[in-house]
């Protein structure tokens, strides 16, 4: 006889099979890579084979996607945070219609951005060679993002009060960008930059056409694996991007969970 | 010390053994590459103004369009007189390195106690749904060399694809997976039963990773196909790249081919306990040749008749 | 605290915001050195924007000026003005304890650490604070945000504080108790004030004389009791507090007469000519009737605590709403005497 | 107030310069690749049939796993919203993982669960249903996008269901609504706008996916593999350029209309 | 519209919330038929608790029971209480028109057309809502949305009207007239009511009886003139108006005077042994110094409109506040004379 609604069993059970569907795919892909043979299954025993093997072929994918993603999100921070900034506060027509384009990249495929910069920068050798190609590609395609998540919170009308607090106590431009805007908006760069972090170390349709055999990255190893490689291996070096993302983005959440609480907005 | 070879996946025709070699003998390291003859091509293409990879590795249709695209150079490396003619380019824009024979990649296990197929019109058979395999003859050479094979052996000609692509439409009622890159990995997991594939492949598959898998040639007939390879066009690195294609063509690396039992050009390389694993050569009798400069020439208009009529 | 005090010239000052809304029409006003002055009315009469343009946050629209102590800041940006801001919410900063809210204009101003340190420990013990200097904001309750506010408001010893609704976000009975605190505090302080409010009540326990402002434009200013009883203008009347409106007709009018239950109320002569006139609720006076008062019904009685609401209703006006004393005996049925002196009569149309 | 602007300008300099060097000219040389092959190009997709097939073959995927998506992520996430049971912020966060997956990984699972010897097949062979694979073709395709869209459709219903006023639904139950009255006026109307937002976000991308498509090599064609082909096997550039002028601007309506009709639901998209 | 007149009987009826929150302590209630009964008290002290217990949104803890005209309800769900009820912040569904609002729970029932339009129509009227039908909730006022709020929840003719808040989210000016008009109508519905609030103003306004809350707990029932002026608790006495406290030592208590200004008074027997009494701001009588009065010197006089409030100091008390009318001659320094009738004197304890 509770009052407050029941939810409906249909519903209830409607939930469990969507989470089986969300779940199992994973739960098969950590328990593929860890035993001897994936058909015979569990009874051909536990093994971190694999997952030597993974790290044999492909171990330098996991450093630079790494290595990529830090170097991304410290690029995105570098242009984004300024630039959310100046297009919260702008009313000019002009700041609007870049903010519009700045989300194109998000809208036009991956592989047409790609194939553009092949196309306008694929002669510049060095550049073409070097993982910094590929930086830029994620650059492009992440600035959007972090640009977005911290220019709405830029735009929260608490902190023009902040911004025009500070500015009537004195602060100018710099002092309150550092003291008072930065660390405001921090739960929004800390969302900011583990989206980055993630849609780089993720990145697939834009690093599959920019990348060259010495510039390979985590996702194009796995397509890689998953193309040729013993169902086991593909398993494997999928259980090692879980392992490598998960700590980060758990780790992210945890620091802006922290955030949010210790400014208790 | 690096030299990029377009299309050396180390799950294909042993690259993996390869590469090692040529690492530890020349001290080059080859970057594994997972491209196919076709995505090789057209990446030489796009990047001809400045080019990534030093070498390539291609069915010879490809090495024929890539002269044609100016993406190739000429190079005779050290061996070059051991090829017989009509397996290289006279200026050297390409050479053969080994050749392999189209037939069936089987994995008995797999089949579940189906029978083995024994021809082209086995395949067509309800019995093989979901059990079939063979890589987008539109874009892999491996692909398009197995629609030669059929198209040949139901009485078509390079100038006639109508039996082959007739019988792909026939296949498509068993559900065949297309992959676009090599899938010797999947045979061996069972993921894909019959797989049309290379001997050296199948042989592979049997010997080194002890899969119970056969090697079929079918009844109707099929093709043998040489692989080249080629110097690129302005490449990078052009030193490393002529250690490397004189590598695979010196006697070790010849030999490490017939250890991967891919036909060596070089046709002393051959040892005799290998030559034993191959199917008798009564079997291999069925395997023919044809003009591959026409080959190539009509890969084109069977590209896309392919794409519009069996996709 | 030793505080400057500074007079405030605000001239012919108008703003006309970029989407082309008018949000202050050409405006003059002086605030007295050590004045309070309120700014009262009601949501979008350009009360913020006159404040906002005083601050130096907005920029006014040509010919306009600005003057604090003489000296012209039409043309300064807000950091060097040397004003002191509430804002409505408080605006503190959330990353910062109390006391580094209060000090930050201190720091900002690159005041030797001890100094600030001792200007900090005295503000905190002006707005009784003391105790809570390491809590962050969001660990203090409305009221004790509100005075962390103000001291870090004032700790840069402004010339001129502005104080925009900075009761507004509190709840009823505590805005009732800050509102006393906040006047005694800028009483103490004697520092050139402007306070923004839209509450009445407010205005008249803090400031010192009120601007009461509609659409735009400055309608009367003064102290409380002239607004409060002799309103220059029937919105004025209206704004600081209740009003009855009483009609009259033609006949009455021509002999400046007031028709009130019955009874003609002679009027003054300064109100002659005028058709309607107001009168507040506890300018009414309820008693037995009588010759000299007029006769009225009550139809409904409300206690409202200190005081009991009567409504009226009269031959010949309109329901009347009457305050008197808790204690008195009128009850609902009752007829009753009303009376109201001439003097409380207010005009109801605009005098030029 | 021009020291404002300068200030403002002078932030927005350095990304400006970046998107423009390496995004705004690349791509405005791209786009007008096509014009080289004749303008008929920029048209291909609506004249080559096969190009044409492609197209609608991804429209009509992406609708049909929009609608499920809508479908079954509100459901879910309602359920989720409104249940109260120990571990919910942990499924939560696991339901939500997905969200940073590539789609190449998402290929492989539906692999382990569509394919020859994934665990529907297991499950069917036991159901002595004959072993049942769906990866390769339209299906694996659609459970494929269906599994990266839903992460996100969760996350929002689930957000939008716990912000929602419960005052509507007791109004409306106080009244004498039922169940089914409650969900037709209180909670469709409701979670319209959060509807709205996340469908199109959701047929944006999956009018885009590649991954998933590229490691599933389904037979099936969608946009984004043909103008791969048309790239890295034919060597096609104007008409991949086109191809990609094509699907570029459907997505961007989407996910204009999504920011636009919807607002801040939409933000951070 | 003529409405069912049910008695509400609430017996033993408490609530603890899943975290162990106790919302409310045991409590019995009884609401007369046609009744108006204010549940009264500071923010937590579970008004809501108790209202949405007899709404059926809560299950009340085992041994708790609810009555609706004698029937017992407490099992049943809301759908089926035949209950209106109105929410804080309306609850108005925003893609529906005003006419469709309120006949919502007609259209639930089945009710035919015509006879939803009339009923409709009707209710248009009687809450003064005409020409706004077609008009949806977001292009309405705060006070048009109350109004729509209250006719759709009497349109289904409930047993019980429940009323959470319906006017704290309006604006101080419009909630004052608002209060008025919400009594008025609930008078001509004469339907049993229970309306919450934390404004005694409104629940004095209101309701027919109030019921005043503390920590869970109903601390006072009683219309509003006896809790006003005779309140049973200190609590009771703070929160239906401002109170001032007086000390009095024990050779004073003892002798059951109170020092005030100088002079002994005399308390009623009543407060014997009371070591502090309460009066009320308006219950201090301030005039000119004379004998029978004690002295107090005037620290501020703030000038509230309607009246006048004087802090006062005295020697034998702390600081005082009276409200004197606004016309009283005490200025700021004034010595005057300070007198309390001894029988407004209210107790500071809590009475058994
Ligand atoms: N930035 C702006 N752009 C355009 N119009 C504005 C802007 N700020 C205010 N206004 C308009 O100017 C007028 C005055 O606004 P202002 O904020 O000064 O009113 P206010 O008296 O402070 O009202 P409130 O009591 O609601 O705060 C209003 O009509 C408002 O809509
Ligand atoms: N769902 C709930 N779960 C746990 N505790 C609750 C819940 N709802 C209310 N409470 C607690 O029960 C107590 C009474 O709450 P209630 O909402 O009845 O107070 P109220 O008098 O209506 O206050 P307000 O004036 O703020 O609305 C409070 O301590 C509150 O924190
Ligand atoms: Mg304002
Ligand atoms: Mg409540």
């Amino acid at each position: 006889m509770a009052h407050p609604r029941q939810i409906p069993p249909l519903l209830l059970a409607l939930t469990a099979l969507v989470s089986v569907f969300m779940l199992a795919p994973i739960a098969l892909s950590v328990l593929a890579g860890l035993v001897n043979n994936y058909s015979t299954g569990l009874a051909s025993g536990l093994t971190l084979r694999w997952i030597g093997e993974v790290l044999d072929v492909y171990g330098g994918t996991v450093a630079a996607s790494l290595l990529l993603a830090l170097l991304c999100v410290a690029g995105s921070l570098l242009l984004g945070v300024p630039c959310a900034y100046a297009l919260a506060r702008s009313r000019s027509r002009w700041a609007r219609l870049f903010e519009e384009l700045l989300t194109l990249p998000v809208a036009v495929p991956g592989l047409a951005t790609a194939l553009a910069l092949i196309l306008a920068y694929g002669q510049l050798r060095e550049f073409r060679q070097s993982f910094a190609f590929i930086l830029v590609g994620h650059l492009v395609f992440t600035l959007p993002f972090m640009v977005r998540t911290v220019g709405a919170a830029f735009r929260r009308h608490e902190l023009l009060a902040l911004e025009e607090a500070a500015r009537s106590l004195g602060a100018s431009f710099g002092q309150r960008f550092i003291g008072v805007l930065m660390p405001a908006v921090l739960p929004a760069i800390v969302a900011g930059s583990l989206m980055v972090f993630t849609l780089s170390v993720g990145e697939f349709n834009l690093t599959w056409m920019l990348h060259t055999p010495l510039t390979r990255t985590l996702p194009v190893g796995l397509a890689d694996s998953y193309a040729s490689m013993r169902i086991e291996i593909g398993s494997a070096y999928t259980l090692v991007f879980l392992l490598v993302i998960l700590p980060v983005l758990w780790g992210l959440q945890w620091l802006a969970h922290l955030i949010e609480k210790h400014h208790g907005t | 010390q690096n030299a990029i070879c377009y299309n050396c996946p180390p799950e294909w025709a042993d690259w993996a053994s390869q590469i090692k070699a040529i690492k530890t003998k020349t001290g080059i390291t080859v970057p594994p590459d997972n491209k196919n003859s076709g995505q090789s091509l057209a990446q030489m293409v796009a990047e001809k103004a400045s080019p990534v990879a030093d070498v390539t590795y291609l069915g010879v249709t490809f090495a024929i369009q890539a002269q044609k695209e100016g993406v190739v150079t000429a190079y005779k490396p050290a061996g070059w007189a051991d090829i017989p003619e009509g397996l290289k380019d006279p200026q050297g824009h390409w050479f053969t390195i080994h050749s392999g024979t189209m037939g069936f990649m089987v994995n008995v296990d797999a089949l579940k106690g189906k029978p083995v197929p024994k021809s082209w019109a086995d395949l067509l058979k309800p019995d093989y749904k979901g059990l079939i395999g063979y890589l987008d003859p539109a874009s892999a050479f491996v692909g398009y060399v197995g629609a030669v094979a059929v198209n040949q052996a139901r009485g078509g000609t390079l100038d006639n694809f109508t039996p082959g692509i007739d019988y792909f439409k026939a296949l498509q009622k068993n559900e065949p997976i297309v992959p676009k890159q090599t899938a010797y990995a999947r045979v061996l997991s069972g993921e894909i039963a019959i797989l049309l594939d290379y001997d050296f492949n199948a042989y592979r598959a049997r010997y080194k990773d002890k899969a119970n898998v056969q090697f079929v040639i079918p009844a109707e007939g099929t093709l043998v196909v040489p692989y080249v390879m080629s110097q690129v066009a302005n490449a990078p690195h052009a030193d490393n790249a002529h250690k490397v294609l004189d590598f695979v063509l010196s006697d070790e690396g010849q030999a490490l081919w017939a250890n991967a039992y891919l036909r060596p050009v070089r046709a002393n390389a051959m040892p005799k306990e290998i030559q034993a694993r191959f199917l008798p050569a009564s079997e291999y009798a069925r395997a023919k040749t044809v003009d591959y400069g026409k080959m190539a020439a009509v890969q084109k208009g069977f590209s896309d008749r392919y794409l519009k009529d069996v996709q | 605290m030793e505080l400057e005090r500074t007079r405030v010239d605000v001239i012919d000052c108008a703003k006309t915001y970029a989407d082309g809304t008018r949000g202050l029409q050409p405006t003059t006003l002086s605030i007295e050195p050590g004045e309070v002055l309120a700014l009262l009315g009601p949501s979008g009469c350009g009360k913020t924007t006159l404040l906002r343009l005083i601050a130096g946050l907005e920029t006014p629209d040509a010919g306009s000026r600005i003057l604090f102590g003489g000296e012209d800041v039409t043309a300064l940006a807000i950091e060097r003005r040397g004003i002191g801001m509430v804002f409505q919410h408080y605006a503190l900063f959330p990353q910062m304890s109390v006391a580094a809210n209060i000090g930050y204009g201190l720091r900002i101003r690159g005041v030797p650490l001890d100094e600030q340190r001792r200007t900090v420990g005295e503000l905190v013990d002006l707005v009784r604070l003391g105790g809570l200097e390491n809590k962050r904001p969001a660990e203090l309750s409305g009221g004790q945000r509100q005075r962390v506010a103000l001291a870090r408001a004032v700790a840069v010893r402004p010339r001129v504080l502005l104080l925009d609704e900075p009761l507004t976000a509190l709840d009823a009975k505590l805005k009732e108790s800050l509102r006393d605190e906040l006047a005694e505090l800028l009483r103490r302080l004697h520092i050139t004030a402007i306070h923004v409010t839209h509450d009445q009540q407010e205005a008249l326990a803090i400031a010192d004389r009120l601007a009461v402002m509609q659409a735009g434009r400055i309608v009367q200013v003064g102290d409380g009791e002239t607004l409060y009883r002799r309103p220059g203008h029937p919105f004025v009347a209206a704004f600081l507090g209740r009003v009855n409106t009483l009609k009259r007709d033609t006949q009455a009018l021509m002999r400046n007469l007031l028709p009130l239950g019955g009874l003609l109320l002679e009027c003054p002569p300064a109100r002659a000519g005028q058709s309607a006139l107001l009168v507040r609720p506890e300018d009414i006076e309820i008693g037995p009737l009588q010759s000299g008062a007029g006769q009225a019904v009550v139809q409904r009685r409300s206690f409202l605590g200190d005081r009991v609401q009567l409504t009226l209703s009269l031959t010949d006006q309109a329901l009347l709403q009457a305050e008197v004393p808790r204690d008195h005996p009128a009850q609902v049925g009752d007829t009753v005497g009303i009376r109201i002196v001439p003097e409380r009569l207010m005009p109801c149309e605009e005098a030029v | 107030m021009s020291s404002t602007s300068r200030l403002l300008g002078a932030c927005a300099a350095p990304a400006a310069a970046f998107f423009s060097a390496f995004w705004l000219l690349p791509v405005v040389r791209l786009f007008a690749l096509p014009a080289e092959k004749g303008w008929a190009t920029y048209f291909a997709v609506l004249t080559d049939g096969r190009y044409l097939h492609s197209l609608l073959n991804t429209l009509g995927l992406s609708l049909a796993v929009t609608l499920a998506t809508l479908v079954l992520g509100g459901l879910v996430g309602i359920t989720l919203a409104r249940q109260r049971f120990a571990g919910k912020p942990l499924l939560l966060s696991l339901l939500t993982l997905p969200l940073s997956f590539p789609g190449v990984i998402i290929g492989f699972f539906i692999i382990l669960l569509g394919g020859r010897q994934g665990l529907v097949a297991d499950v069917t062979e036991w159901l002595g249903l004959g072993r049942t694979t769906f990866a390769y073709g339209l299906t694996g395709l659609f459970f494929g996008y269906l599994y990266f869209s839903l992460p996100r459709a969760i996350a929002t219903y689930t957000a939008a269901a716990t912000a929602m006023d419960p005052q509507l639904e007791e109004a409306a139950r106080s009244l004498g609504a039922s169940r089914w009255r409650v969900a037709r006026d209180v909670w469709i109307p409701e979670l319209a706008q959060t509807t709205l937002a996340c469908g199109a976000i959701v047929f944006a991308t999956s009018m885009g996916a590649f991954g998933t498509a590229f490691t599933l090599a389904s037979k099936f064609e969608v946009l984004p593999i043909t103008l791969y082909n048309e790239f890295t096997n034919y060597a096609n550039f104007a008409l991949a350029a086109s191809l990609s002028i094509t699907l570029g601007i459907i997505t961007w309506l989407s996910l204009f209309l999504a920011r636009h009709a919807a607002g801040p639901a939409a933000a951070g998209a």
